[in-house]
């Protein structure tokens, strides 16, 4: 029995927005079909047709030759079809188990549930996962690593015809991407239809078997991974050639005086914190998901306790006890979750924009419409937001263009220091180049930036120096010349 | 790792810990609490006579905590219930008076209330109002309809049986006070042990991820709406039994009450947190709280002012629970 | 029940225990009631102990289960709804405490009487009011000669008993005084409408006004306010209006009429039926120190009261009408 | 070439669009058509005294409406503002009594009232309190001590200057109706156009996010609430002078009112959304329907029902808006 997906003609518009025009491919059991387009291609959209979350303004699909028309996640999922969405969804109260199982936890005739035999099932699948928690813990008490994959067990454990990943590895650390990885094979073995999208080419080559190319809605190209190379595909879907992201990237070469200082930074989540950063320089901060570098840069900000330590902006020693302070001092953060800590959804781009800030755009108070109208125009245009207006509310955007908007916001204050946790986390390869660049463009203008990121790649690439920590540790730090992938991951490993 | 360190500590502080992380817990120390001052202030207090008088007088509110809690874990909430008591319980009286047998008047009326969670759900899912305003509605069509299908006026009764049925004690215990009882192991059970009750823990916690998980985050809701509905239908029909007559007005704020003992209990707005053990406890804490302050003669007003702070003293008393344990 | 051989004299006596149900101690009555209790209390040794029920017939029934419990030797009862007086009632007799209601009627589904009680007589009040614009209308100033014109306003809740039959009364009053009244100008500011405020002249202004609003064709307004409160929202309402000089007002009860009048204001609040929160507790504590220190039944005391057909009897009371000029004489 | 795709659209169908877009517009129909009704049934609806009329019975809701507004686009709300409104509208009363000045006892007051906002503000920011349960139990005691203060009976004051205050017209227009439509204009702009206003509706919209770029949440709700307080605490003084009198049982249940207004308005409880204009619209239409039922001599109870139908017609009205606007 051969199981295939095949999509004829798929268009869907939003306001303003053709999120996907004429799309037409097949995907087939037994290959990884991955899905590969700029932020706002349409990849999630077309994956949410396929679960009828969404409702194709035109055009239909087929599985194994059946004409389907899903309109809820239910009907799909009865059908055999299980995604996994961009977005986590989970319910952080309730136990591991009852997120996966939700509502097919075992059960007797009555609804009783039987939760020893639902927890003993959980064990075993937790153990294929290879992961250290417990079928009773709360999800909302992992790590966002381990709720991942849960959300990723949760799939697997259906056992559905048809799966989809959408950028599973976001917030995902090498060992469990090695774990993930495995289980798609098996699931390839087993015959099924995988569609896996993710930005990460390195991944995509490993993984898929065919690569659907996608750009502004548009489906451009179907290739064997076999038979691509990495920049003829980037030229594909960015529609330009980006060349040696690297290489070619144009670095401040003036690192000036000490613009930041932690000393002896402490707290519930980290412990005897030091480094210093410079004015013009890329400081990266790498380590494996859970190091404590987000913990750390939180405390910086203001964002959590400290329980010793202090903060010198400038030399000069700064009392940080919210993130208002810390703004004033001059530090700004792009948070890792830009759903929850990033953006205020339900309002417009232009106010997401201009939070910090107002009072720069307000006379005694009262805000001026223009100014801030101009501004905002001017950061969408210069971030290259993809959008038909400053007045678009943030949830419409796509992951990518979220992230830009938060970047953008940062770059109109005026700061001495710009921490970025995670910030091509879900971004695509164009433009990640554009964010790489705009790293150093960055501190060439004369702000320490500090970069956070779980690629190593790109940490090591971009950063001028990069500190590695380790279960909220620092356990060291690499020079430009020291820089290498293997010289970070020793240390990321390194037992105390 | 984390795990091991939890398991090294001490068996005492795993205790302590244990006893901490339980809501239910601390909520059962503040009651304790509450039941000694006023037994130390007059010891007719714990008498088993007035235990089981406050078990009674939290028969009507405690009916409506259950349709509440339900609610509110679901992420929903419903302003109704007691003016659907206050409705049904009054036509319950008129039916019986006017010559329907009353076991059927009261089956007729809980089946009638059906209709008043169908229409709160059909607002809330299919209208998309807010939960909050669209009972809150819903409630001032109910109150209405109490006062106008009985022209304003209570409607005593004379059955009988059906008295009794309100007023009877098994053991002294008030009939009323063991249904109360009798429905919270029920509904505790449904909520803590059948898939249904962990749905609604589910689209409580995350109605998405619910929804894309294949549970019906509306059909769930619509089934909570008519419990509900019923279960305050009932709770008015046994206020008419205890009351000998059907009360238009009867019960009116008692979903505050009613909310108030889920919140005491660990249940929270935001959904997907709590359960029918903290929010009896709650139930108990306010009831034994009010029944004391009588008891000790505390004058109206200060009652009202008192009331207020016990809620208050309660949920900080809560809040420096878990003050400790996030430490 | 603890009743000792008694003579009238109550000194060297077991002080008395009664306690005093009532609906809501918002209500001015019932704190004067409370007052009249104990100052009653204080010359015949008893103490008075309240209970405030906020309203709620539930809460009421749980309060006499908590009185009973503790203890006392008498009740007396402004019952939340009279609907559920046989409930509460029969509580009572169950413990053997005697019982007297106040205001309220004590009677079961079927009209009987089941305990003593000292009623008000709310008809009377209303026919008092509409008798006394009958009489007094002429120096009022307002013009009624054209009686097809003029407006009657009932500022009265539909959800209270008493507060109905006390506009029904003044109506039936008035037109017996007029024949010429129109029903269609007959109006009713029924403050159970307002649902938002439970304060009732608020409430009663906002009917009110509504009323007179809509209506500018009527030549002049008769109001009755079946409590003080409504007509203080009343007053307030005419105010407002700019019709003072075309309405009369008249109301029941008079504890907010004489603070106005003491404040020279609301001129056109003419007259309030004012009753004694005293004479009621003299009843009520004789008719239960009767039952406790006598020994007699409850069916025995107030014969004079009592009903053809009735058990127990029924004290009626209504008010007194006074006004701006004079007041200080009969309230202090 | 989207943008231009919209540009291209007939002007009319633009214009519908720009209407349909618009929560208040859809709003604004809905009053017309109240009023519409209304002056059908009895043309002396529309006269200017009874127009004038209902924006002075508005008053009190109106501004206890401005209060909610702001907090629930931040994300609380507070159940305490009409009790709130009841004691310093009593001790005001008081206060004139014992001889104060009344503009310094009303400023007194008002000033006051700051401490009942930072009380709620510390339950909810500092011991973490949920705002529902936490502004119900500062209600309860606020209410409490306003029948405490004045031995549980109204206050009634001579001092004209003040009556005139609550009572004098200007133009026709009740001076409290100048001060509410002043209000509702001062903290529209405030809410619309200041960094302030702006910052409340990021705090709603996601306390973290609006944390993480440097607004203070706690400070900024902590502020609401005090706004909240004071607004209430003024409204109370109005009410003292509009009524000659303070009244400690005044405006109960009238939170309820402004709530519903601000949600009839656009106002959602999941925060962030919503402004005063529409707030403004939907405190109209309760109040044109309330005064409508009265005019045309519905009976009481009936009134009770067909406000909650009204709430009900007019948030389903605005759901056909939105349905056809997601089209
Ligand atoms: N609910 C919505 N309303 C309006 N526009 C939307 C909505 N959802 C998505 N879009 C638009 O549809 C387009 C495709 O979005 P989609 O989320 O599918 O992109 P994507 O390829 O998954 O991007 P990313 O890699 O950033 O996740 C984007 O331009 C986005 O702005
Ligand atoms: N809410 C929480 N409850 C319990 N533990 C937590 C919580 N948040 C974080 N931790 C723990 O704190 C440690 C550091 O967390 P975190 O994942 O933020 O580190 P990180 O280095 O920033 O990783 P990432 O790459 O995900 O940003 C981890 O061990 C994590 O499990
Ligand atoms: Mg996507
Ligand atoms: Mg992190």
């Amino acid at each position: 029995m051969e199981n295939y997906v095949e999509f004829k003609n798929i268009s869907k518009a939003f306001v303003g927005v053709q999120a996907l025009d004429n799309i037409s491919f097949r995907a087939d059991g037994g290959e990884v079909c991955a899905l590969l387009g700029e932020n706002g291609a349409g990849k999630s959209t077309l994956l949410k047709i396929l679960t009828g979350a969404r409702e194709a303004s035109s055009g239909e699909y087929f599985i194994n030759g059946e004409k389907v028309r899903f309109t809820s996640p239910i009907e799909a999922l009865r059908y055999g079809v299980s995604v996994i969405y961009q977005e986590r969804q989970l319910v952080g109260d309730l136990s591991v188990t009852e997120n996966v199982f939700m509502e097919d936890l075992y059960r007797n005739k009555l609804g009783v549930v039987n939760f020893r035999k639902s927890h003993g099932e959980m064990k075993k699948l937790i153990n294929l996962f290879q992961m250290p928690f417990s079928p009773h813990d709360k999800v909302n008490s992992l790590s966002v690593a381990h709720q991942q994959m849960v959300e990723i067990m949760k799939a697997y454990r259906r056992n559905s015809m048809i799966i989809a990943f959408d950028e599973p590895t976001a917030s995902l650390s090498d060992p469990e991407i090695e774990v993930l990885f495995s289980l798609i094979e098996k699931l390839k073995q087993k015959g099924k239809v995988i569609f896996y999208v993710s930005h990460r080419m390195k991944e995509i080559f490993k993984i898929a078997d065919k690569i659907i190319i996608l750009k502004d809605g548009c489906f451009i190209e179907e290739v064997k991974t076999s038979d691509a190379t990495e920049d003829e595909l980037v030229l594909k879907m960015v529609g330009r050639n980006i060349g040696d992201v690297f290489n070619n990237l144009s670095r401040n070469d003036k690192i000036g005086e000490v613009v930041l200082e932690a000393k002896g930074l402490e707290n519930d989540y980290i412990k005897d914190v030091n480094f210093t950063l410079r004015k013009g320089e890329v400081l990266g901060f790498a380590g494996l998901v859970g190091a404590g570098r987000s913990e750390t840069i939180r405390a910086i900000f203001g964002a959590d306790k400290l329980n010793a330590g202090e903060i010198y902006v400038n030399g000069k020693i700064q009392k940080i006890r919210s993130p208002r302070n810390a703004i004033l001092a001059g530090i700004g953060v792009c948070p890792e979750d830009r759903k929850e800590q990033g953006l205020v959804l339900d309002r417009s781009i232009r106010e997401n924009l201009t939070i910090p800030i107002l009072h720069n755009l307000a006379k005694l108070g009262v805000i001026s419409r223009r100014n801030e109208r101009q501004i905002a125009r001017q950061a969408v245009e210069k971030q290259r937001i993809k959008t038909p207006s400053i007045d678009k509310v943030a949830v419409e955007l796509s992951g990518g263009n979220q992230q830009k908007v938060i970047l953008g916001r940062w770059l109109l204050a005026n700061l001495r220091v710009l921490i970025l946790d995670e910030p091509t986390k879900g971004i695509d390869v164009g433009t990640k180049a554009e964010i790489y660049q705009m790293i150093c463009d960055l501190a060439k203008s004369g702000l320490g930036v500090i970069f956070i990121s779980s690629e190593l790649p790109e940490v090591v690439n971009v950063s001028d120096r990069v500190i590695v920590m380790r279960e909220g540790r620092i356990t060291g730090e690499l020079k430009r010349k020291e820089l290498s992938e293997e010289n970070v991951l020793k240390l990321a490993m390194r037992e105390r | 790792m984390k795990n091991s360190e939890k398991t090294n500590k001490s068996a005492n502080t795993g205790l302590t810990k244990y006893l901490m992380q339980s809501n239910e817990i601390m909520m059962l120390i503040v009651l304790l609490l509450v039941i000694s001052f006023f037994t130390f202030m007059n010891r007719n207090y714990l008498s088993y006579f007035n235990m089981t008088n406050i078990l009674l007088a939290a028969s009507t509110v405690g009916l409506l905590a259950i349709g509440e809690t339900c609610l509110i874990i679901a992420g929903h909430i419903d302003l109704a219930s007691a003016s659907v008591a206050a409705l049904f319980g009054t036509w319950v009286a008129i039916l019986i008076n006017a010559g329907v047998p009353w076991p059927i008047a009261s089956l007729v009326v809980v089946v009638a209330s059906v209709s008043v969670g169908l229409v709160n759900s059909c607002l809330v899912n299919i209208f998309g109002l807010q939960p909050f305003i669209a009972t809150l509605a819903i409630s001032s069509v109910c109150s209405g309809l109490a006062f106008i299908i009985c022209k304003g006026k209570s409607v005593p009764i004379n059955e009988e049986m059906f008295i009794k049925f309100g007023t009877m004690k098994i053991a002294g215990i008030p009939f009323p006070a063991i249904l109360l009882i009798v429905f919270f192991i029920i509904f505790g059970f449904i909520l803590g042990r059948t898939v249904f009750g962990r749905s609604v823990y589910m689209i409580g916690g995350n109605p998405t991820a619910a929804c894309l998980a294949g549970l019906n985050p509306k059909k769930i809701s619509t089934i909570l709406y008519i419990i509900s509905a019923m279960v305050a239908a009932f709770a008015g029909v046994l206020m008419t039994a205890k009351m000998h007559s059907g009360q238009p007005g009867g019960g009116a704020g008692a979903e505050f009450d009613a909310i108030t003992a889920a919140i005491l209990g660990g249940v929270a707005f935001s959904g997907g947190k709590g359960n029918l053990r903290g929010c009896f406890i709650g139930l108990l804490i306010m009831q034994c709280f009010n029944n004391g302050l009588t008891v000790i003669s505390v004058s109206a007003f200060w009652q009202i002012v008192a009331k207020g702070l016990i809620l208050i003293a309660a949920l900080i008393f809560d809040f420096f629970r878990r003050e400790r344990l996030e430490r | 029940n603890g009743v000792t051989d008694s003579d009238s004299a109550s000194e060297g006596q077991k002080t008395l225990v009664f306690e005093y149900f009532a609906t809501s101690f918002t209500v001015q009555w019932i704190q004067d009631i409370e007052a009249s209790l104990k100052e009653l209390g204080a010359q015949y040794n008893f103490e008075v102990r309240t209970a405030d029920a906020n309203r709620k017939i539930e809460t009421q029934l749980s309060q006499v289960d908590v009185a009973l419990l503790s203890g006392i030797d008498g009740a007396f009862l402004f019952v939340v709804d009279e609907g559920s007086a046989p409930a509460v009632v029969s509580k009572f007799n169950d413990a053997k405490v005697p019982v007297i209601g106040e205001t309220l009627k004590l009677k079961d589904g079927s009209d009987k009487v089941i305990a003593p009680y000292v009623e008000l007589d709310a008809e009377g009040v209303g026919d008092k009011c509409a008798q006394w614009i009958i009489d007094n209308w002429k120096t009022t100033g307002v013009d009624l000669s054209k009686i097809e014109t003029v407006g009657v306003i009932k500022g009265t809740n539909s959800k209270y008993q008493s507060d109905i039959n006390r506009a029904n009364g003044f109506v039936a009053g008035l037109k017996k005084g007029f024949p010429g009244l129109k029903d269609s100008n007959i109006f009713m500011a029924d403050c159970a409408a307002e649902t938002g405020s439970q304060d009732m002249a608020e409430a009663s202004y906002k009917q009110t006004s509504a009323i007179i609003a809509s209506h500018p064709e009527v030549s002049a307004w008769l109001v009755m306010g079946t409590v003080d409160h409504y007509g203080l929202g009343a007053a307030r309402a005419i105010e407002a209006a700019g019709v003072e000089k075309k309405a009369i007002l008249v109301s029941a009860g008079g504890e907010l009429a004489v603070k106005e009048w003491a404040n020279n204001a609301s001129p056109c609040w003419w007259a309030t039926c004012y009753y004694n929160a005293m004479d009621y507790a003299k009843y009520m504590v004789e008719g239960m120190l009767a039952m406790c220190r006598e020994g007699k039944k409850a069916e025995d005391i107030f014969p004079q009261f009592k009903e053809a057909g009735q058990k127990y009897a029924v004290i009626k009371i209504s008010g007194t009408m006074i006004t701006r000029d004079t007041y200080k004489s009969i309230v202090q």
